[in-house]
């Protein structure tokens, strides 16, 4: 009972800051709740039992990739004109589209509501060992080095963000004469 | 089990009163959430008082090093009352909102740093088994939660409606980030240590303090700590001279006297943490350990005066470096992070992960402590070496030059 | 939901009241008299220039932009430094070649000079 | 006693808003804040999966969403670069004007 609770209050917080962000005429306001809603994500993580990746998500998201964004938002400075509207030209179909997206997602759930129980009570959390749970932390960190597992992703990631680096200081970086 | 107040003051004394009450109250699904709210209430009340102690203690250590007394009125020879005439005089200050401020943002900061820096203690292992979670996740949590304080110094500085704030904001963030970078990297070595995150086990891991066996990377975690709180000889980020006050220039009575407690609280609590994870946290030659012949655990006792006693020393190490060091120019600053100790601890990781897997499974704590000491060492000295090279060459080509405008004024005469 | 994390929970809900206190303590003492000139926000003296929320230059961008990469980093090496002691000696050379890639992106940037303050 | 289709639910709403987010919005970093709920969302549901599955001894979710969260980073730094540069040419960060190639 108030497992569900508490989930509730989390989700509803989520959507709420997931709204203000896509519908708050100040960019600044909208980063905030964009935090917000990272956070109350990371609460469901917590609930998940998904301790590590919850505080991944508050170093990476809260702590870095919010502030590259209310960086960037100060780079640019046109964007603090609040008095336009927040939306482009086509609202209402973009509405359309997302709410048929969520609708055809749920009728989805109602129709596999046998498979995958939608009543609360029913269908709960599987009982796992708090040492499995615990211990997953380590499993992961196995899982990035085995051979067998994730190594060619890990490595992958790296050139990746190696790349996401020298790409955006190439396309930042203010271009000396002799380069341009 | 029925309660006695003589077995209560017993388990004070001794530091397990929570499984004493556990054990009175028996299983129900009330006592455990009962005393972790306890818990929360203790860390957080702990967290705030100290303060009082702290900027007592600090003032009088400045005074000293500057050849002056201190506080020396309120509350007798001492002064040991002036934090809390300061206190009162900050509770009867008119609480000022500049125009044009950004509400959310103005108000939400003064909250969420004092949050922010109190839930950093909640991993903290103050005497064996006194902790307030014993997470597994302990030293990221800390992290996570320390990279949340990034923003609210941000939120103060956009709120405020104010420039000077809004680029003591931008400077704060942009040198705390940076520092974050080799404060993250050091810590990975004392994890790889004691292959754990848990500040428990990293603790209990110490047979032998891990500022003895890499001592190179408890230095470079203890200078970013120093430059992630803001502290002399990093403290652009409130450079009087420079921009004013920094990010919370607009604010007035309690809502500025949060941020002064923050930066005690944090200060305190990387003491605290640079005495956990390098410095054998609670750990006193095996002492902590003992118990009386009846049983009782005198240990955890002396334990908790150990931590206490290596935290406070090492905050007054905060307070000596404050007396002596000027500041830094933020360019000097930002090179000296990314361009020094990012690269070494780097190459730190990278030594202490080789020589880890390089020793034979089994191989005792004193072995392994020397064989890591001794690569630290070395990587010490090439460092050194690179630096003195790389000093010469800048000297040499500096004096070139100035030796050619000397020749240029000499034939313009 | 594992035990542990309950007393992180309470934390999050109990903590906003320690700063409330003192912050309301100071609203019930404190005077409370704006006025237009107290309000006024402070710049040396003179009336403020212009808008607060001024273009800022790249440079902040850039250090954030690092921060960031060095970030995941630390998301990936903390577990496989949690598991040390179950990992092989294959392990050493895969973190070795994670990081040797990293240090490649701050040599770029190094080499490109954008870690120079402006 | 939370069953496992509410954690997909709330996904799905929350990916449902980014998705509002990234077809609605003007502003170019409004875009991409729609586009990092969207991850967010996805990564729910990694978790989700996770924990609900057969072996929670396995993180494989755990580790696919790392992998997520590696690739958001890495769009959000791009992104923005991109989004500075253009702000520098055109003087604009409104995603309908950037149609240079139109026609």
């Amino acid at each position: 009972m108030i497992e569900q609770i508490i989930f509730i209050v989390i989700s509803l917080f989520t959507l709420m800051m997931g709204w203000i962000v896509v519908s708050n005429n100040n960019l600044f306001h909208a980063a905030l709740a964009l935090m917000a809603s990272f956070l109350g994500v990371a609460g469901l993580y917590v609930m998940l039992d998904a301790g590590f990746l919850a505080m991944a998500q508050l170093l990476v998201y809260i702590g870095a990739i919010s502030i590259l964004i209310i960086f960037a938002i100060m780079l640019t400075r046109r964007m603090m004109q609040t008095e336009e509207s927040p939306f482009n030209s086509q609202p209402g179909l973009a509405g359309i589209t997302a709410v048929s997206v969520f609708a055809v997602i749920a009728f989805i759930f109602w129709q596999m509501r046998e498979f995958w129980p939608l009543g609360a009570g029913e269908g709960a959390m599987p009982p796992a060992d708090k040492s499995i749970i615990l211990g997953s932390v380590a499993k992961l960190g196995e899982y990035f080095v085995s051979p067998d597992a994730f190594v060619l992703p890990f490595e992958v990631a790296s050139v990746m963000l190696l790349a996401a680096l020298i790409g955006s200081i190439w396309v930042a970086w203010p271009k000396t004469e002799d380069e341009s | 089990m029925s309660f006695s107040f003589l077995e209560f003051l017993k388990s004070l004394v001794e530091l397990t009163t929570g499984t004493y009450l556990r054990q009175v109250w028996g299983a129900k699904p009330w006592v455990d959430p009962t005393l972790d709210a306890i818990g929360v209430i203790l860390v957080a009340t702990f967290g705030l008082l100290i303060v009082l102690v702290l900027i007592w203690l600090e003032r009088k250590v400045i005074a000293r090093f500057q050849d002056r007394i201190g506080p020396n009125r309120v509350g007798g020879k001492y002064g040991l009352l002036q934090p809390v005439a300061d206190a009162l005089k900050l509770l009867t200050k008119e609480i000022i909102t500049p125009s044009g401020a950004d509400k959310w943002a103005y108000n939400l900061a003064p909250f969420l740093i004092v949050i922010t820096a109190l839930m950093m203690w909640a991993v903290m292992p103050f005497a064996p088994g006194v902790v307030g979670v014993d997470l597994n996740v302990g030293l990221f949590y800390v992290l996570a939660i320390s990279s949340v304080s990034v923003v609210t110094v941000l939120l103060a500085g956009w709120g405020s409606n104010n420039k000077y704030a809004l680029l003591g904001a931008f400077r704060a963030v942009a040198q705390m980030v940076s520092y974050e970078v080799p404060m993250i990297l050091s810590l990975l070595i004392p994890i790889i240590l004691a292959r754990s995150m848990s500040s428990v086990d990293i603790v209990k891991a110490q047979t032998v303090p891990f500022a003895i066996v890499v001592p190179i990377s408890a230095l470079i975690f203890f200078i970013s700590s120093l430059a992630e709180m803001g502290r002399t000889p990093f403290d652009l980020l409130e450079a009087e001279s420079e921009i004013v006050a920094g990010f919370h220039i607009e604010y007035s009575g309690m809502k500025f006297a949060m941020f002064m407690l923050a930066e005690y609280i944090s200060a305190l609590f990387m003491s605290g943490l640079f005495t956990t994870v390098f410095l054998g946290g609670y750990r006193f030659f095996g002492l902590e350990m003992i118990k009386t012949a009846s049983g009782f655990a005198l240990g955890n006792l002396i334990g908790l005066i150990a931590f206490f006693v290596k935290m406070f020393v090492v905050f007054v190490v905060l307070v000596w470096i404050r007396g002596t060091l000027p500041r830094f120019r933020i360019d000097q600053m930002m090179d000296f992070n990314w361009k020094f100790l990012v690269p070494l601890s780097l190459a730190l990781i990278l030594v202490a992960a080789l020589v880890d897997k390089a020793l034979p499974v089994g191989v005792n704590d004193w072995t392994r402590a020397g064989v890591h000491l001794v690569s630290n060492v070395v990587v010490g000295a090439v460092t050194l070496e690179i630096l003195r090279r790389n000093g010469r060459k800048q000297r040499t080509a500096h004096e070139e030059v100035r030796e050619n405008a000397d020749i240029e004024t000499a034939a313009a005469h | 939901m594992i035990s542990d994390w309950r007393f992180i929970a309470f934390f999050v809900v109990l903590a906003p009241l320690f700063p409330a206190l003192p912050i309301g303590i100071n609203l019930l003492l404190g005077p409370r008299k704006p006025n237009y000139i107290k309000q006024q926000i402070y710049e040396c003296g003179v009336e403020t220039v212009g808008d607060t929320w001024v273009q800022f230059k790249v440079q902040y961008y850039i250090y954030a932009l690092i921060f960031v990469i060095f970030d995941i980093e630390a998301v990936f090496l903390f577990p496989i430094a949690a598991a040390y002691g179950q990992v092989g000696l294959f392990a050493v050379i895969e973190i070795a070649l994670f990081i040797i890639i990293l240090t490649a992106a701050l040599a770029y940037a190094w080499g490109r000079g954008v870690l120079e303050w402006v | 006693m939370i069953p496992l289709s509410w954690y997909l639910l709330v996904a799905a709403a929350l990916f449902s808003i980014g998705l509002y987010g990234v077809l609605a919005r003007r502003n170019a970093v409004a875009i991409l804040m729609g586009v990092e709920l969207m991850l967010n969302a996805v990564n729910i549901n990694l978790v989700a999966f996770w924990r609900y599955g057969r072996f929670p001894e396995q993180p494989v979710g755990l580790a696919w969403a790392v992998f997520v969260l590696t690739v958001a980073a890495a769009e959000a730094a791009v992104g923005l670069a991109l989004i500075i540069s253009i702000y520098r040419h055109r003087d604009s960060v409104v995603a309908e004007e950037m149609d240079t190639l139109k026609n």
